[in-house]
């Protein structure tokens, strides 16, 4: 069988955001044993272990599922993916870290199986300016952007993107770091009520989110000038402060909603059977979407997989090459039943990250749903990939990597 | 109330009585091997012996405060008035009248000796006047402690601090004291004092005492009844005055020898102590 | 009647000091050590290392340290994570700095510059005391940590803010990065931990350990017997800085191997060594290694037989787990409230005299 | 009185030098509390000296002078020939001044020997890296001062609790135990504040016999605090009397006993 | 005005108001310990704990719905009723009555007499206890909390100082109302502690428990009560920070707010608490501002705090108000 461990994050300080996300990746799964026997009629185990987003129990769920035939491994949790990277390496077994972890990971040169696609943290914050010019009718030329990020090696991310991008288009970048957990957000919003900028970038995480967007809307600052990257933009993030959270924006690198034909297969194999993992109550929210989406994804790969191998029960090297070789086109999502869920993308030997195809959501309190406002676009590689080349040479050479391409 | 010099010949009826109880610490040190008293009412029981004898423990064993030291009674019974008591909680104990001086003073070192006098009265329902008037009691008995009153306890002199535990006491108005060491650490004429008010308290008020002391000379002057302890056992009971002319306890207890009181200097020689058990 | 001291002669105070004074505990000391050194080696697998060993032995020493500082001279601290984090900083900046120097030296020079830190944040307790003493080494846990994120040097401006350890080795034998073996991480982290139990053991019999004692019980009276508080409060700060820096290397170096500083040495690693020692016995090295294996193995213990023995969803043994701890927590504190340590010398001196009640 | 620089022998042959500590004019107040008012006495090599006077009067705190712990507004302390200059507490006792408490201050956590050991601190001098190893000179200096510890347990008779945490002794034990510690380091002076609190004739016997011996042996000069009249007028060679805080009385027991004012304000009734 | 000056004001108004909110975490520490010498660890997560519960029963959220569910195969989630939420706060002060009740009887009637480390000890046992029974209870998924305070910016104050000055001052309304809240509180307690039997024996029990007993107090009613107020103190904390961030687990993290204005107003103080509350607000705000956005990289605020306290502490080593701390021999 084809074992997908799922270290999920249903307890502590950010189990409002693992519990959707768990739930969609093991429901996919549930969905293809049902519906399909499988992949390739070979049955899928997802055994799941809970990290409480720590990084001592993520390597404790990993060590004690790895054993078990493990193909892929999708950690969800920026802190787990540095510690697992050379140890998947060494194990080899490969790791997706969709939207999250280690960027410069997209070089797939240095980082052999470690996978970023569709869409990376640099990404997300050339595509946020991108659809900032995209409002100011294509110049930033003398204005404000701030950025509010959680004081961590996640938040800190974008930093090194904005400033290039600043640079680029002449906008003046302000840096506004929130400490861990950030309840408490008065002095930092009160500097952006003085400094007026003309639009927020948000990289939060957990509470940091509901109280940033509540506390943006204590000052009145335009909602739709304010946005926040996919890990700030669920339903969690804005409904406590409801109605005046209405026009926020946040980035994603898949789609929304439930209005996909595989959500009828869902709710037929999956809830109704009285399979769904957890509550079975967060079907079609952003996360859970993020979760099929992922799940979508490493399936899509162990298939590969089985083409390129011409075997169903795949070994751990042998999924790894699928997800070298991935492709997903247009076609191949609206045979899934997930039609225009997520951009297109392949991947290859040196691209481990996609092509960096964002798209914009909108948050519509009234109807109290997530709405996409805008294409997937593509981020500005001209800027991200020199920083790309830099930083994983930088690693392959601390860890005397020669190159897998 | 009852006369000091003749107990022996009075039926009295008993207010507590301790039926043959074995305490234990923390599960394993045995300090009490069976001890039996018995408080008449309205007397004063002393209660003697030496260090360690398990005076403290059995006091507290009678007032519930042995399980806040991880003590135990695992054998035997404690009666007030009858009723078994060994299993209830302190508070419950001094609501039926029962109340502990504890050794080494405990007083509320944060509160001020006001304070600490009138947290004595917590049990008390009959109102701020009466309480009052028993505050002045106090004082009166203790004009020191008038003096001090605004200070915190912590900050007074032991001598200060024993008077606070003693007053402290007195205001919750008992019917049974027991009074662990009250002379300790008193200067001479405190003691006289303590113990002129120990009788008076006793005499007016009809209030019974049950007191652990090491200064068996005073203690035995005024009390009626004498029990020594040693190892946990009582190995020697009866009337106070009988105790009083006992050979043994004369010489180990009261430091007289046949020709009157030793001085201390004449000690030096080494000389073993007579053990009615070991 | 199976378990007794009966026998037992010492004949000079040497002997008397010992650490087990009793034959059969030191026999059975000698077995532990043993089948640690002789057998676990050769038996053990990536998963019992990685998830089991590594992290009872690293929190071990940092309970071990803890304990000198909290269980031995009084001073509550809550800046363990942030001296953590020192040591695993030093260690870092050493390794990168100094590639051919072998690890050992790496992590016992980090231990040192913790040492150095620790000293420097004890000078309060000279005059601050008690749990306001734990609340203000919440300063050092926090500005410590914020420091380390905020300068870059520290990291060695690496793009992502987080710092790993490459491969290093110590006598020709790999014990950092990924391709170490199990049985050698284990080793390197157990001639650590024993290696610190017996310092530990042997500062806290002697006159520095008397010291610490005679200031945890009552600082003042040990004052005016002629103890300087504050040398041995600093001393107290140093060398359990020193325990909890080597802890800290080992934690980021051996175990994790990639650590950023907020989520690994964030003020819950503080609360979870204070746990350690408080549940396993203040002032007891045994009590550290008991600590550590009881907020360490209990969790795994837990999970396995909930997740995989009764298949329950994880979220709810998670959940189960947290009020389980908490119950044992309480449950054990009633039944003895100075901690395993003390529950274990109880349970010998009543060993001592079984059958016998008393 | 004799001549302050003379030594002379006592009636039971113990020879009394001259004196070690002075005090002069101490006055020491907490806020409003005037605990100690311009007092001033001198201890004299060998002797025993009794401090004595109502509960309250300044006599613990009049301890706490000589040990460091509390500084005096006023008033200056002659140790040994020289004014003693500002001092740590540690620092008076590492100049050879033990001390025993009024309430007991035990190391609650320790065994008794442990405790009995810490009164050797001030002498103990290896470094931390050698006893972290221990094996050599820590050992070496371990055993050294264990066998003196060892010396006044055995004096003292205690060995049998040698090991016993002291939190489950008794309290007449427990003021034992702090002797040995006090004695374990070997002081010039020793400062008891009441060391027979809480004791039965018979133990106050033993203590007195203690007190004598180490008087009479290791001719350490003693200051004693005591409620018991019996004792103090047996034991001490001279007494000070204290009432508020003023000295009312200082001279020999017999002087003390028959002094007017100290029978008023102390012993109520003319002592035998 | 000049700008300068107008921001550093705001600032300053607006430190004062978090102080406020950081305070009414920190009474609920300064209660229990003064009554008892613990130092609650559990105070965040009663915090938690209590907003938990008073959402789930104003949602008619079925307890242990996900836990039943597993077991059962059912699928009961909700009563389908909503209580108002007047009514909902007073069932809830209930279960944090009952909840006081449980922690004597099971907790600390056993541990009477033990030293404070051991008692802060069994306050951790419980505070993990709690976590896992209100996340088995009440799901550990984001929960909103409206039981209808105002927030956002107070326009009046915004308008009118926008007259008067040329800029407007930002004052959240939620802000406002926690300091009524927090002044009607204070006030109350200070007068029970200070004035009353209960309130002289609570400060008896801190100092010595067995001596208390006996006097006759009885520890486990006092206990009893401290820990209701504790519980009720804790459920006015989280309805003020769950209207911020709503009802989650990271709201049993505002404990390490509430740590250096608890070592800076003194752990057994009142209305230290609350003056400490606002030294450390406006402290914290204002060295952000001024010195830690600016030159520093910013998100200074949380080991500023601790440094302040740190400070003060070094001068006043029981906190501004606190009992002075007793050295004698
Ligand atoms: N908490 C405790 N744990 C263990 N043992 C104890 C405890 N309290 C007392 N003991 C032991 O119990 C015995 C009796 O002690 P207790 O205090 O009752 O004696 P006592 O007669 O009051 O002596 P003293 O006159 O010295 O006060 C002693 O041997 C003592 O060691
Ligand atoms: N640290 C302090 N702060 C305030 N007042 C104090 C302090 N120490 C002592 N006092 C006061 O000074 C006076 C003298 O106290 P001291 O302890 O010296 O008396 P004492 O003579 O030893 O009495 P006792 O025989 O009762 O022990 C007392 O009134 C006491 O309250
Ligand atoms: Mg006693
Ligand atoms: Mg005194």
């Amino acid at each position: 069988d084809l074992v997908f461990p799922s270290l999920s994050y249903r307890t502590g300080p950010y189990a409002a955001g693992g519990i959707p996300f768990a739930d969609g990746y093991a429901d996919y799964f549930t969905l293809l044993n049902e519906r399909d026997g499988g992949i390739g009629g070979e049955p899928i185990r997802v055994p799941e272990c809970e990290t409480a987003y720590n990084t001592e129990k993520g390597v404790e769920c990993y060590e004690s599922t790895k054993g078990e035939g493990a193909l892929v491994y999708q950690p969800l949790s920026t802190g787990i993916t540095y510690q697992l990277i050379p140890k998947v390496t060494a194990d080899d077994i490969s790791m997706l870290t969709s939207g999250l972890g280690r960027t410069s990971a997209k070089n797939g040169n240095v980082f052999s199986h470690v996978f970023n696609f569709p869409a990376n943290y640099w990404d997300g914050a050339s595509v946020a300016v991108k659809h900032i010019m995209e409002q100011e009718g294509g110049s930033l030329e003398g204005k404000k952007i701030a950025l509010v990020y959680h004081n961590s090696a996640y938040g800190k991310e974008p930093i090194r993107t904005l400033q290039e991008l600043s640079k680029k288009h002449g906008f003046e970048l302000k840096e506004v770091p929130v400490d861990h957990p950030g309840q408490e957000q008065k002095s930092q919003w009160l500097q952006i009520r003085r400094d007026k900028p003309d639009y927020v970038i948000m990289y939060g995480w957990g509470v940091m989110n509901q109280v940033a967007v509540q506390e943006a809307a204590n000052i009145r600052f335009p909602m739709d000038k304010f946005i926040g990257i996919w890990w700030s933009g669920s339903e969690n993030d804005v409904l406590a402060a409801g109605a005046k959270a209405d026009g926020y924006k946040a980035l994603t690198f898949h789609n929304v909603g439930s209005d996909y034909p595989l959500y009828d297969d869902l709710q037929e194999y999956v809830v109704d059977a009285g399979k769904a993992a957890g509550a079975g109550d967060q079907v079609g929210s952003v996360l859970y979407n993020r979760g099929i989406y992922a799940a979508m994804l490493v399936a899509e790969a162990a298939r590969t997989a089985q083409e390129i191998h011409g075997v169903t029960d795949i070994t751990s090297g042998q999924m790894r090459d699928g997800m070298e070789q991935l492709e997903i086109t247009e076609e191949k999502m609206a045979a899934l039943g997930l039609p225009d869920f997520g951009p297109e993308f392949s991947v290859s030997c040196e691209n481990h990250g996609g092509e960096g195809f964002v798209a914009v959501t909108q948050w519509d309190a009234e109807a109290k749903e997530w709405n996409l406002v805008s294409d997937f676009m593509q981020s500005d590689q001209d800027v991200i990939q020199p920083l790309i080349d830099a930083d994983s040479s930088a690693y392959a050479e601390e860890n005397a990597i020669e190159g897998n391409c | 109330m009852l006369d000091a010099a003749n107990t022996n010949d009075v039926a009295v009826d008993n207010l507590l009585e301790v039926n043959n109880i074995e305490v234990i610490y923390n599960h394993v040190i045995l300090v009490l091997k069976g001890v039996s008293l018995n408080v008449p009412k309205g007397g004063i029981t002393a209660l003697l012996g030496g260090n360690g004898a398990g005076k403290t423990t059995t006091l507290k064993a009678i007032s519930g405060l042995l399980a806040s030291e991880r003590g135990e009674v695992t054998k035997g019974s404690i009666k007030y008035r009858g009723g078994a008591i060994q299993h209830q909680d302190p508070a419950e104990i001094v609501k039926q009248g029962v109340v502990q001086v504890m050794e080494g003073r405990h007083c509320f070192e944060h509160l001020t000796i006001e304070e600490n006098l009138l947290t004595g009265a917590y049990t008390r329902s009959d109102g701020n006047a009466a309480i009052q008037q028993d505050l002045e009691m106090v004082y009166n008995y203790f004009p020191r402690l008038k003096e001090r009153r605004r200070s915190q306890a912590g900050y007074t002199s032991g001598g200060e601090q024993q008077m606070c535990a003693i007053g402290r006491a007195l205001m919750s108005r008992p019917e049974t004291i027991l009074l662990d060491e009250p002379s300790m650490g008193l200067a001479p004429q405190l003691v006289e004092q303590i113990f002129e008010i120990v009788k008076s308290v006793n005499e007016q008020e009809g209030v019974t005492f049950l007191l652990a002391e090491q200064n068996t000379n005073v203690a035995l002057r005024f009390a009626h009844y004498g029990y020594i302890l040693e190892s946990g056992r009582v190995v020697m009971d009866g009337p106070a005055k009988d105790l009083r002319e006992n050979q043994d306890v004369k010489e180990f207890y009261l430091g007289m020898s046949d020709e009157g009181r030793k001085s201390f200097r004449d000690v030096r020689s080494y000389r073993r102590r007579k053990r009615w058990l070991s | 009647m199976f378990y007794r001291e009966a026998g037992d002669f010492n004949t000079s105070y040497a002997q008397d000091q010992q650490t087990f004074p009793i034959r059969f505990d030191r026999y059975r000391y000698y077995l532990v050590l043993f089948i640690a050194v002789f057998v676990v080696p050769f038996v053990v697998n990536d998963y019992w290392v990685n998830s089991l060993f590594l992290p009872f032995l690293i929190y071990a020493i940092a309970a071990i340290g803890l304990n000198i500082l909290v269980g031995y001279c009084g001073q509550v601290s809550l800046g363990t994570g942030g001296f953590m984090a020192v040591g695993a900083y030093a260690c870092y900046k050493l390794m990168t700095a100094m590639p051919e120097v072998s690890m050992f030296i790496h992590i016992l020079l980090a231990g040192g510059i913790t040492a150095a830190v620790g000293a420097l944040f004890g000078l309060p307790s000279l005059r601050i005391k008690g749990f306001y003493l734990a609340v203000a080494t919440l300063a050092a846990q926090f500005f410590l940590v914020w420091l380390f994120n905020r300068v870059p040097w520290f990291y060695n401006y690496s793009a992502s803010g987080q710092i790993s350890a490459p491969e290093r080795d110590t006598f020709g034998i790999l014990i950092t990065g990924p391709n170490t073996e199990a049985w050698a991480t284990y080793m390197f982290c157990l001639i650590f931990t024993v290696g610190s139990a017996l310092v530990a053991r042997n500062l806290t019999r002697g006159s520095v350990g008397r010291k610490w004692m005679a200031i945890r019980d009552m600082d003042i009276a040990a004052e005016i017997i002629g103890v300087n508080p504050l040398r041995a409060k600093l001393t107290a700060f140093a060398v359990s800085s020193f325990f909890i820096g080597i802890s800290g290397a080992l934690f980021f170096s051996i175990y994790l191997g990639a650590v950023e500083v907020g989520e690994a040495f964030g003020i819950n690693k503080s609360f979870l060594v204070l746990f350690m020692i408080i549940i396993g016995g203040l002032g007891s090295i045994f009590g550290s290694f008991a600590g550590a294996a009881f907020l360490v193995l209990l969790p795994v213990l837990l999970k396995i037989v909930g997740v995989d023995w009764l298949g329950w969803p994880t979220d709810i043994v998670a959940h189960l787990q947290l009020v389980i701890v908490g119950g044992l927590i309480v449950v054990f504190l009633i039944a003895e409230p100075h901690g395993l340590a003390q529950l274990w010398r109880v349970a010998k001196e009543k060993l001592r005299l079984w059958p016998f009640p008393h | 009185m004799k001549d302050q620089a003379d030594s002379y022998v006592t009636d039971d042959g113990r020879t009394i030098g001259p004196t070690v500590m002075e005090m002069k004019n101490i006055t020491l107040r907490f806020g409003g509390v005037e605990a100690i008012k311009d007092i001033s006495f001198d201890i004299r090599e060998g002797e025993i000296r009794a401090i004595i006077g109502p509960n309250g009067a300044g006599k613990s705190s009049m301890l706490n002078v000589i040990s460091g712990f509390y500084v005096p507004q006023e008033g200056e302390v002659w140790y040994k020939g020289a004014k003693r200059p500002p001092m740590k507490p540690y620092q008076v006792a590492q100049q050879g001044i033990a001390r025993t408490f009024q309430n007991i201050a035990l190391f609650e956590g320790m065994s008794v020997l442990d405790n009995v050991m810490t009164g050797r601190l001030t002498q103990m001098k290896t470094g931390m890296l050698a006893q972290s190893f221990w094996k050599g000179a820590a050992e070496r200096e371990e055993i050294e001062n264990r066998e003196i510890a060892e010396k006044v347990i055995d004096f003292l008779e205690i060995q049998a609790i040698r090991k016993t945490p002291v939190a489950r002794l008794p309290y007449g034990l427990k003021k034992r135990v702090e002797l040995a510690r006090a004695l374990a380091a070997e002081p010039t002076i020793l400062l008891l504040d009441e060391p027979m609190a809480g004791m039965n004739v018979e133990e106050k016997e033993d203590m007195s016999r203690f007190i004598l011996d180490v008087n009479d042996e290791f001719g350490t000069t003693i200051a004693l605090i005591e409620h018991d009249m019996g004792v103090v007028m047996d034991l001490s060679d001279r007494v000070v009397v204290m009432d508020y805080g003023r000295k009312i009385g200082d001279g020999s027991p017999d002087e003390v006993r028959n002094n007017q004012e100290v029978i008023d304000a102390y012993l109520g009734v003319a002592h035998d | 005005m000049p700008e300068q000056l107008a921001f550093t004001i705001e600032v300053f108004l607006n430190g004062l108001m978090a102080g406020v909110l950081y305070a009414l975490v920190a009474l609920g520490f300064v209660l229990i310990y003064k009554a008892s010498g613990i130092f609650n660890y559990a105070q965040g997560v009663m915090a938690l704990f209590a907003a938990l519960t008073l959402v789930g029963i104003m949602e008619g959220q079925v307890p242990f719905g996900h836990l039943i569910n597993a077991i059962l195969g059912t699928e009961v989630h909700h009563f389908g009723w909503h209580i108002p939420a007047f009514l909902a706060i007073v069932l809830t002060m209930v279960v944090m009555i009952v909840l006081a009740y449980c922690v004597q009887r099971f907790v600390f009637r056993y541990l009477v007499g033990q030293e404070p480390i051991i008692l802060f000890m069994a306050t951790i046992g419980l505070a993990y206890f709690l976590e896992g029974v209100g996340d088995l209870m009440w799901g550990s998924e984001i929960k909103t909390l409206d039981v209808g305070l105002p927030q956002g910016i107070n326009v009046w104050i915004d308008e009118f100082t926008y007259n008067a000055t040329g800029y407007g001052f930002f004052i959240d309304n939620l802000d406002i109302v926690a300091s009524i809240v927090a002044a009607v509180l204070v006030i109350g307690l200070v007068m029970f502690a200070q004035y009353t039997k209960q309130g002289r024996a609570m400060r008896a029990v801190a100092d010595d428990h067995q001596a208390a007993l006996s006097v006759g107090v009885s520890l486990n009613f006092i206990w009893i009560l401290v820990w209701s107020l504790a519980g009720f103190v804790a459920l006015v904390a989280g309805i003020m920070w769950g209207a911020k961030s709503g009802v989650q687990f990271s709201l049993s993290l505002i404990a390490l707010k509430a740590l250096p204005v608890l070592m800076l107003g003194g752990f057994t103080s009142i209305p230290g608490a609350i003056v400490g509350g606002l030294i450390i607000g406006v402290g914290e705000k204002l060295f952000e501002f001024l010195i830690g956005a600016p030159y520093l990289g910013g998100a200074t605020e949380n080991w500023f705090a601790y440094m302040l306290a740190l400070v003060f502490l070094v001068f006043r080593p029981q906190g501004l108000f606190g009992e002075k701390i007793i050295e004698r021999v």
